[in-house]
This record gives structure tokens, C-alpha cells and sequence, in this order.
């Protein structure tokens, strides 16, 4: 067991990756001589050096683009996108090229690159570079998706997502980077789409992700003290989801709030409460209730970008009425 | 287009010429004397967030382009862009309101320091998309030719934009349908952290711009009448539907954004790097030709000064946008605006109840 | 009262609108002298000229940026992606600028333009060319949607786009093309955001939109012969959703089906089947069943292209199940 | 670069120099037989949909320049990439096959004529995005360095990709990181139906590849000799880690897919272009040099149709791909396949009868 911030963890698991394989590099903007824009990859060049630091324009992308040709050509590249906000200019390689290769081509090759990006709200960073994009990615076959919450999974699930032969997008929290926990950096490999559950209670379930899962616990935690105990399930990876887990805990409480950072309407969030609601339907006491951002751009106002994504505060009130 | 034309050299550079000097010095003097307030604004813990990109060593490209813009123009920057809003003529008060995220900003505090606009004085946007807004100018000339206005649309960014696709896609589209579009390349030498060089082969920006059919124009940021000059020929161009590109070379002089202290560049580097002060070297060149006396710009210099002083004054003073506010905009006036999810919430939750 | 197809009801508001409102354009690839990949715009260069009908070259992200810039600027321009498939380059500026403009901005300015689509399957052209992407355009706030499923609403919904203040994608379906249909052009603006009842019946409600209407209506004839009687909602425009009319029939009858063409996974489907499960809980039987396109890539062979996504044979074996 | 180097003009222009022509020729007439059934699979209904880009009038380019190639190298290509293919040795009837959506193809039915690849043969995959293959060669290219494989990765596309802006991206990155890559535009002079100076002022391509920092030729594609000598000094220079753009001049004979009938060009011009056949010019020049006399090519002609007539009963006779492997291959083999939504239906189904 280490005190390690999920930075470092993330740090830590690409010199662990690097190490065991040559073939990994990271391609992206800043991430050599830079350090990373939060630091993920600081000094990472002076271990592995340019050749596999490797330094782009800024150009996302032929960025993921050319990490698609290096990952059918024998390389594991990291691609980094500076922003999850940038996946905008990304979506045709990531979805019509990265996601549809192996298909297309009958299975012939996969493209076995990791996409590493930030998002999320958290620092003034204004409309473009707050944003919560899972949703798009779950949306599209053919992607693997991971979303950790502590620095712990952040090791182990990039770890993992580097010995997968499927394209993975991978994106961190930017307002975890600085949180510091204890993690078991020498577990073994963490299956990935396994679920974990962060705590159990009798009253509801509480299913989320990234950030979202440590608001969750400090509501359950406050809602404790009034005698309401909720189990809260951190999902970890988005693609494959791991019904089995939800399901189980949902069918023995029949309450369910879901939470995600993203825009409320065709998110994530609907995804979670229409499967829910479709495997166990028999078993709820109410409808599976959806928190999650609101359906408007992210301001550069503190108080207005924090007022557009769950809060701690949002989760429990919501969840204290659903018990009621 | 690469040789300056006679008369506009001739009259840059007229023995008494300072009448067009001193106001463009006095222009690059705010924009130096604010960009030094908005360090401040962050330091005092007032700014929203620490993205916050300084121009100070580019104040040349600003003002010598900006004066070569008339009243109808339009334009688009990028994330650095103060000083060329600054230039443009814009309220420095409501503009550090804006990066302050206050309600009496430009954009009533939801755009802050990388999307302040301003439709009264052209000014389509900032962005905090590298080339984000360079496509836009595209669509202004479009208007402008269609609608038979008599108006250009500049589009600013950086050296780094030059790694983004889409530049060249506008540039094709401006040349090929000959529109009133110029486009002007702020070479600060960095990209974050990547050097010019460490971001591509051939920083000969001119020669793509004519491999795509457009006019092309390297300047030296050094010097601000060259500047105006070289952008007023480029605009006068534009304005008769032959788009144009310029390449104005000057020196990022500190971070990239306020928590970046430089260090993947030698110091000595960045002492030289400071010695191309576009505003010095105005101010030199002013006494020089004395046009204007030392005491007179030191006046000029503390009017500046305590005008932007007021301005940080103003953006403290001024309150955060209320929370309501939040929900406005996403959609015109009028339109159904989205349905809070706390107002939603309770609708599901008490009819469950019910 | 005409015979109109689909294709020509769009081009007849086209022709409408650019003759009602001198500032619309439409810009795009092939729009003008080629008239358009799937003929909609054919000989309106003939009419309205090349200031007007503006080909371009093949630059979607610019394409889409210019836009912005002409609306922003006094037009009212119709930017034209040949298939929605090609969103995935023009996603930044879509969603990171027209989308996100007139809130960063303070509400100085909106972004009125249409960016007119095609998408879905049913010519074997592949998994580049076959994609059903409107729930990415509905997850991201700031853009209208709509998705017409009839020749009168395909113009009735577009002259309507071609005066809303904001951004609209307006995704039409290559299979309707030529679809002819008697159609009211001439009737009142059709009101935005308003879902038209299709056919109703008091033992489920299949919601549904584009291409799925008609496979929903030609479920529901079927299920008929041996009475079951489904209403069929078709939504019109995805945003606004018409919930008051899908939560007054769901509320009725208890069961619903939603049927989507694109993937299931975070998709539309997701969305209807959140929401109404949220707001008509206690008037549900059953869980609202999703049925939408398999989480995979579309293939050129036309038996898989076909199994891929919903049929009327599906939907009805689905709904006979779900009222059984 | 825009100089041929002598030894490889010289070599190309030999008395006697048949022998590296005629192999060219019988390539190039394989293409061109190869695409003529590719149209009939249409007529006959056999095809899977319509959107076939057929080569023919083009084909100097894919002989010519994968004639530089070598074994290890690897290549994408835009979708019209038959010829390319099949000069790269592709087996034509596996090809029609994937053309017809049938099991026996290259993809199993499921890329079609679009999304042609062989690994086998360093084809790293035909587009339907045009541009979108563009890049793989840039991850290529970084492969074959980091790797030490003494490969060039080549992306062949067509003058419309020219618009497209992230061919500039990559472009920029190959000659930044001096990767083993070459661009190869195949300028038809039409993008569906836009004339190649509707899309863009400056034709001359290879200024823009110099304007990036890398070497560029123009080459004109009646000559494959000129095509292959050019190709291969640019594939020289490639391997050596200095990266190229060559544009191949030449004349789409046909409509942009099998539905159009090229209403927007005259017939005069179309007439006029294909005399601009690549085919028969170098027929002519072999007889003329007299290094195969006409009755032979007339019997290899012969032959070539002969195999590619057996290319329509193979896809023809081939099956179509069975509605359960639908669910292979969006994943690994041995991952978790995606659940059927019938699968799905019916467990949630019976779950609430229970
Ligand atoms: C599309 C995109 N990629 C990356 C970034 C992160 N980023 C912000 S500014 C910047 C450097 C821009 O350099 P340049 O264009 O030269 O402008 P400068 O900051 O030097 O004024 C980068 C990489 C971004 N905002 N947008
Ligand atoms: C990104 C994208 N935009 C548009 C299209 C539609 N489209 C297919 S081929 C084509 C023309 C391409 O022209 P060119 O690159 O010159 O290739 P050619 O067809 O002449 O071989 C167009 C516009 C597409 N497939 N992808
Ligand atoms: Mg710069
Ligand atoms: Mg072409």
C-alpha cells in the first residue's frame, strides 16, 4: 500500500506499462518535454526519451489518426487529447476508423491504442474544456471505455487498458488529479467492466463513476447519520457495463439513483436507468431516478459551473425524497 | 504580394511620421498596462480560474493590424486575445469583469478570459478551441459578399493553429471564392511549450499561403508601423475579395497561461526573447523622432496605468452572475428554456409521491 | 393536397424559403450544380444561382465552421453534410462553437443555421456511410433536432428550421427519399416540438421517429389482425421532446415500446425509455422496452446491414410479447 | 526535389526498356479489366449496393507507383482503391467477392468495395471517409522508425482529399518527424462532380507539400514510365526518412459511382480526357518499341479477361455471410461478443412473465 495521488498513479502506471512494453509510446500534445498539461507524464521523457515521449502539433486529429496507423503496425500507442472537449475534432478517426476497423475488415487486425483524456468540471475552465463526453463514446461500438474514481483504478484499469486489443478511451477526472489515497499499486490485474461497490446499505442504490462516486459516498455518508444507508456502485469502465453487480443490489433494495457529470438527456445516465428499469423492473419501488448534469453549456462562473453538475448536496436530497 | 507597397512604406516611415506612432504606442501601452492587471486580477485570487493567457510581447500584431480594420470589420480570436479586443477599441472595465466572471463582463460572466465577444465592435469571438474560430471569418466573408457589405473578417490565432486542418480548409475556401478574409498568424514562438521549430518543418508560413492562392506576408512583430503597414496592404487586398495571410513574428515574454512558469526554455533565451519589446522599442523610436517627449509619454503612461488600475477595482465590485442565469442563453429569448433539474426532480419526485 | 416524395417535399422548402427569405444559402458538397448526392437540391442553382447554392470543397469541418460565421454575420445558411456519418469531423465545430456560442456569449448572439443530413441504412453503403448519429446531437444542449418521417413534416420542418433562432440538425433518412406520400404544404407552420399521434390503440404505445415510424405503423397493422391495438407516436423532433403527448398515451395504456434506429447503448432509446419510466412510473405494467440498432457497425452485406437494426417484424413480435 | 534523378530517367527511357514496361502494362490491364467487371456485377445486380468507384483511366497511378514498393512496405488507400489493390497483387476474386458483400471476400462480406484490407499484403485498409486514411500512414511511418522496419507506409487518395484539412496534419507530422511516408494524390481532376479549380485556386499540389517541408512532384499519369520513375525516386527519398507528395495527373473516364452519369461535364471534355488512357498509351509505346508485338499482348489481354470473368461466378457462387457473425469482430475473438438485442428482448421478456 502506497499514499499516492491519482497524477501519480496514472504516472506510475505508464512507466510500469513502458517498462514491461516496448511497444508502448505516448503520442501527444505536451507530453514530453512538458510533463503533461496536469502533469500525468512529467519526466516521463527522461526515461523513455523523445522517441517514445512523443511531442505533436497541435492537431488531434491526425493525433488519434496516426495513433490508429501505429497501434495496426505493431505499436501500443498512448494518444492523449489534452481535453475530452477535443474529441470533437477526433470523433471521425476515433468512431469511423479506431471503433470500426476490425470489423470492417472482417477481423483481419484490431487497433489496440488507449486514448487518454481529462474532463470534467472543476476549474473556471469555461464552456470548451469542462465538458463530460462519455456519453458519446459509450454510444459507439467498438470502443472500450474506462472512467476511474480513485488512484488505485486509475493504475490498474491503464494498466489493463494496455494489454486490451481493442481500442480504449480513457478518460480522468480533472478535478481528482491532487486527491491523494492509499492504493495497492501490486494487486493483481483488476478485471476490467467489473464493478465496484464502495460501500452497501439497505435503502437504495446509488450506480456512478469517475468524480461522482466520491460525492456519492460523502451523501451517503451524511444520510447515514438520518439512519438511511445506501450501497454506492462505482462502475468503473462504462464499456462493457457490469450489469451483474447493478442488478444484484438494485434487486435486493428496489431503489436506484444513477449519476453522471454529462448532459442529463441521452447520456449515461439514460442508459443506466433504461437498463435498470428494463432487468429489474419487477423488483423497483419507484422509477430509477437520473442525476446528472444539466442540459446547458458550462459557464466560466464558479458558481454557476458548479451549480451545473451534481453535488453531494443534489444526491442527497434527492436520494433522502426517494426513501421517504 | 511580398514586396511593400511604395506609398504605404513612404508614409510609415515620413520623417514626422509619429502621428501614426503615438497612437499606435498608446494603443500597445493599454494593452501591456491591462494584460499586467490581469496577472494581478489572478495573483489577488479574483480571476475565474488561472487560464488566463497574457499577450504581453505581441502588442505589435494587435495594434498594427487592428488599425488597418474599419468600423464595419469584423474578426475572430483566439484564446489570447485581450490585446487585440483592447485594440479594437473594447471597455477594458467589462473586459476584466468578464475574466473576473462577473455579470457586468462582456458575456455576463459565462465566457470568461477565452470567449469574450462583442457583436458592437465586430468581434465574433475568442476561443478556447485552437483555430476553433478561424472557419467562422470564412462565413463572415460569405455575408459580406452576399449582402454587399464592404466589410473584411480577420481571424487571429497562433502559431500552434497552424498545426489545425481546418486553417487550411479556410484559407482554400477563402481563396477560391475570393472573399474579403484575412488571416493573421500571431508567431509567438510557442505553443505551450513546444517551440515553433519542435511543431513543424517550414516556418516559411507565407509560402503555404500561396500554395493555397492567397496573398502572404511575414512581418516582424518588432516593429509596429511595419506591421500596420504590411496589414493595411494585405486588408486593402482582402477588401477587394484577394484574401490574405500574415505571419507576424514576435516573443511570448512569460508563461503560456498564468500557472505556467516557462521552464522548458533557458532563461537566457527569454532575456533576448524580452529584448524584442514591440512597445520599447515604439517608445524609443517616438523620442527618437521626437515626436513626443519623454515627459508626455510618461504621462500618457500613468493615465494608462490608472485607468487600468480602476478596471480591476470594477470587476471586484462587480457581483457574480445569480444562479438563475444559468439556465438563459442556451437558448434565444423566447424559446422554452431547459428545465432545471431540481425543478425536474421535484415533479418526478412529489408525483411519485402522490 | 399533393403526391410528393419525401425528397421533393424537401426541395420544395428549400425553394420556399430561399424565395421567402432572401438571406438563406445553402452550402455544401455537390449541393449546387450536382444538385445534391441524393437530389434534393437538384437545378435549385438554376433558380437561386451559385451565390446561393454554394459548392465547396470537401472540407466538412470548415464547411460547418463557415456557417457559423455566415449566420453570425447576417445569412441564414443551410450547411449540408451528404451523410451524417461525416459529423464526426465537424463535431467541434457544431457542438463547441454553434452550440455553445450564443451561452458563452452572454446571449449576444445566436447561430441561426440548419445543417441539413441524411443518415441511417438501407443502401448497403457501409459502415461509413449507414450511421443513425442523431444521439449524439440530442445529448449536446444548444442544437434543435429534428427528424422527419413524412414528406409533409420533412417540409413543414424545414421551412420551420429556416426561421428558429438557433442551431438545428435536421437529419433525414436515405430510405424516404423516395417515399411518395399525399402531403398538405400549404397547411399552418407546424408547431416545433410537437409529436404527431400516428394512430392510436388502447394496448401500447410504440414511440418512435424517422424511418421507424413506418415500420412501427406497419407493426401495429399486423398486430391489428389479431387486436392489438398500438398507438404510434412519432416524435418529429427530438428537441424539444413532446413528453405531454408521450406521457398522456403512456399514462393511458401502460406499456410502451421505443424504437430507435440508431445503437441501443446511450442512444435515443435510452433516453424515452429514462424519461417516461421517470415520469409515468406508477401508470407502467411493464418496463418501457427499447428496441434500436444492435451495438455493432453496420455491414455492406444486405442481410447483415438489415438484421442490424430494427424491423417491423421485430417491433411487433416485441410488442405482442410486452402485451401478452 | 523536383529534379528526376538522371540514372532513374535513364534507366526508364532505355532502348529496350520493355521489360520494365510491359509488366506495367499487364497490370495496368488488369485493373482496368478487373474494374469493367466490377460495373457488369452492378448491371447484374450483384453488387452490394452502388457505390462503386471504378479506376479505369487511372490506373498508371496504382501500377506505376506500387510497382516502388517493396514487400514490407504498407499502403492505404480512399475509396477508390481497386486498381491500387490489385497492382499490390491482390487476389481479384476475393476482391469481387468483398465487392459483392459475400463470405469468400477479403473483409467476409462486411466491408465491401469500400473497406477492402489485407494485411498480408501491408494493405492497411481501403476508406469511405475521404482524407480518413490519410493519417494511419503518419502511426505507420512511426512504427517503421521506432520499430527499425525498413518500410514506407503510402496514402493514396484522390484530389478531393485535397480539401480535407487533415492531409495538411499529417503531412506536417511526416516531415516534422521524417517518417518513411509518401502522399500519393490521384488527381481525376474531379471530386464527385466538382472540376478540380472549383475546389481550389492553386492546382500546383506539390508547392503545398514544400510549403510543409517536404519533397513534392507532379507527375503526369498518361506515362506510367514517367509515373513509376518518379514514384520511385520519391519512394527512395521516403525510406531515407525524408517524406514525399507525389500528384499523379489523370482522367476519371467514368461517373464518380455507378449511379452517375456525369451530367455535369460535356461530352467534348469527356471525350477529350479519355484519350488520356494510360492503358493504351503504353500499348502503343510497346509496339512501337517493339518489345511485345500486338498479337501477344492481344493473348495476354486475352487471358487477363478470361480470369476476370471468373471473378464474377466466384462472388456470384459465394455465400452470403451468416446473420450470427454480425456480432464477430467488433471486439477481439474471446472478448465479450455484444449481446443480440433479440437475446436481450428475450430475457427481459420472459423475465417479467415469470
Ligand atoms: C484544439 C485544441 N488543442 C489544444 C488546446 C490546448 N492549448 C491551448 S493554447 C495551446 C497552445 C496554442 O499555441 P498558439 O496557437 O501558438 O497560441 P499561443 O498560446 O502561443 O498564443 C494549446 C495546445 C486547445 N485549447 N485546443
Ligand atoms: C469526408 C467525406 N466527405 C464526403 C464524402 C462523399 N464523397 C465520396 S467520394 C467524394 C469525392 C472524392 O473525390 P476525390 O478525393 O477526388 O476522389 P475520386 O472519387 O475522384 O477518386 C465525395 C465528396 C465522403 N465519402 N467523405
Ligand atoms: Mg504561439
Ligand atoms: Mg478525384
Amino acid at each position: 500500500m502506497v499514499q499516492i495521488t491519482y497524477r501519480d498513479a496514472l504516472r506510475q502506471a505508464l512507466i510500469d506499462a513502458m517498462q514491461a512494453d516496448e511497444t508502448v509510446v505516448v503520442i501527444g500534445e505536451e507530453v514530453g518535454r512538458y510533463g503533461g498539461a496536469y502533469g500525468v507524464t512529467k519526466d516521463l521523457i527522461k526515461t523513455f526519451g523523445p522517441e517514445r515521449m512523443i511531442d505533436t502539433p497541435i492537431s488531434e486529429p491526425a493525433i488519434v489518426g496516426a495513433a490508429v496507423g501505429a497501434a495496426m503496425t505493431g505499436l501500443r500507442p498512448v494518444a492523449e487529447l489534452m481535453y475530452v472537449d477535443f474529441l470533437g475534432m477526433t470523433m471521425d478517426q476515433l468512431t469511423n476508423q479506431a471503433a470500426k476497423i476490425r470489423y470492417m475488415f472482417g477481423g483481419q487486425i484490431g487497433v489496440p491504442m488507449v486514448l487518454r483524456t481529462q474532463g470534467g468540471t472543476g476549474r473556471s475552465a469555461g464552456a470548451q474544456h469542462s465538458q463530460s463526453l462519455e456519453g458519446w463514446i459509450m454510444h459507439m461500438p467498438g470502443l472500450r471505455l474506462a472512467m476511474p474514481a480513485t488512484a488505485e483504478d486509475a493504475y490498474h484499469l491503464l494498466r489493463h487498458a494496455l494489454t486490451m486489443p481493442d481500442p480504449v478511451v480513457f478518460i480522468e477526472h480533472k478535478s481528482l488529479y491532487t486527491r491523494k489515497e492509499e492504493a495497492d499499486l501490486s494487486a493483481p490485474k483488476l478485471p476490467w467492466g467489473k464493478a465496484a461497490v464502495r460501500r452497501e446499505g439497505k435503502d437504495l442504490v446509488i450506480v456512478t463513476y469517475s468524480r461522482q462516486v466520491h460525492y456519492a459516498l460523502e451523501a451517503a455518508e451524511a444520510m447515514a447519520k438520518d439512519g438511511i444507508e445506501a450501497t454506492v456502485i462505482d462502475l468503473r469502465t462504462l464499456n462493457p457495463l457490469d450489469m451483474d453487480t447493478v442488478r444484484t443490489h438494485v434487486e435486493k433494495v428496489g431503489r436506484c439513483v444513477v449519476v453522471s457529470e454529462g448532459p442529463l438527456t441521452a447520456g449515461v445516465a439514460a442508459e443506466l436507468s433504461a437498463r435498470i428499469t428494463e432487468e429489474c423492473f419487477d423488483f423497483l419501488h419507484e422509477p430509477v431516478i437520473r442525476i446528472a448534469g444539466e442540459d446547458i453549456p458550462i459557464s466560466v462562473s464558479q458558481a454557476l459551473e458548479a451549480g451545473s453538475v451534481p453535488s453531494p448536496g443534489l444526491i442527497g436530497d434527492t436520494a433522502r425524497r426517494l426513501v421517504a | 504580394m511580398t514586396e511593400l507597397r511604395p506609398d504605404i512604406r513612404a508614409a510609415a516611415s515620413a520623417p514626422g511620421g509619429n502621428s501614426g506612432l503615438l497612437p499606435l504606442y498608446r494603443t500597445m501601452r493599454r494593452i501591456r498596462s491591462f494584460e499586467e492587471r490581469v496577472g494581478e486580477l489572478f495573483v489577488r485570487g479574483l480571476s475565474a480560474g488561472s487560464m488566463l493567457h497574457l499577450s504581453i510581447g505581441e502588442e505589435s500584431a494587435a495594434a498594427g493590424v487592428v488599425k488597418a480594420m474599419a468600423p464595419e470589420d469584423t474578426f475572430t480570436t483566439h484564446h489570447r486575445g485581450h490585446g487585440i479586443f483592447l485594440a479594437r477599441g473594447a471597455d477594458p472595465a467589462r473586459m476584466m469583469a468578464e475574466i473576473a466572471g462577473k455579470e457586468s463582463g462582456y458575456c455576463a460572466g459565462k465566457g470568461g478570459s477565452m470567449h469574450i465577444a462583442d457583436m458592437a465592435l465586430g468581434h465574433l469571438g475568442a476561443n478556447a478551441i485552437v483555430g476553433g474560430g478561424i472557419p467562422a471569418v470564412v462565413g463572415a466573408g460569405l455575408s459580406a459578399k452576399r449582402l454587399k457589405k464592404d466589410s473584411v473578417s480577420v481571424a487571429f490565432f497562433g502559431d500552434g493553429a497552424t498545426g489545425q486542418g481546418i486553417l487550411y480548409e479556410s484559407m482554400n475556401m477563402a481563396a477560391l471564392w475570393d472573399l474579403p478574409v484575412l488571416f493573421v498568424c500571431i508567431n509567438n514562438q510557442y505553443g505551450m511549450g513546444t517551440r515553433i521549430d519542435q511543431a513543424t518543418r517550414n516556418q516559411a508560413f507565407d509560402e503555404r499561403a500561396r500554395a493555397f492562392g492567397l496573398n502572404g506576408a511575414m512581418v516582424d512583430g518588432d516593429d509596429v508601423e511595419e506591421v500596420a503597414a504590411t496589414a493595411q496592404e494585405l486588408m486593402d487586398e482582402a477588401r477587394a475579395g484577394r484574401p490574405g495571410f500574415l505571419a507576424v513574428s514576435c516573443y511570448r515574454f512569460y508563461g503560456h497561461a498564468r500557472m505556467d512558469k516557462s521552464p522548458y526554455r533557458a532563461e537566457d533565451e527569454e532575456a533576448e526573447g524580452r529584448l524584442r519589446d514591440p512597445v520599447l522599442k515604439a517608445r524609443l523610436r517616438l523620442i527618437e523622432r521626437g515626436g513626443a517627449v519623454e515627459g508626455q509619454l510618461d504621462a500618457m503612461d500613468a493615465e494608462i496605468a490608472a485607468e487600468m488600475d480602476a478596471t480591476i477595482d470594477f470587476a471586484a465590485a462587480s457581483s457574480a452572475p445569480p444562479l438563475s442565469s444559468m439556465f438563459r442563453d442556451v437558448y434565444a429569448v423566447g424559446e422554452p428554456e431547459p428545465e432545471p433539474l431540481r425543478v425536474r426532480l421535484n415533479r418526478i419526485l412529489s408525483k411519485g409521491a402522490a
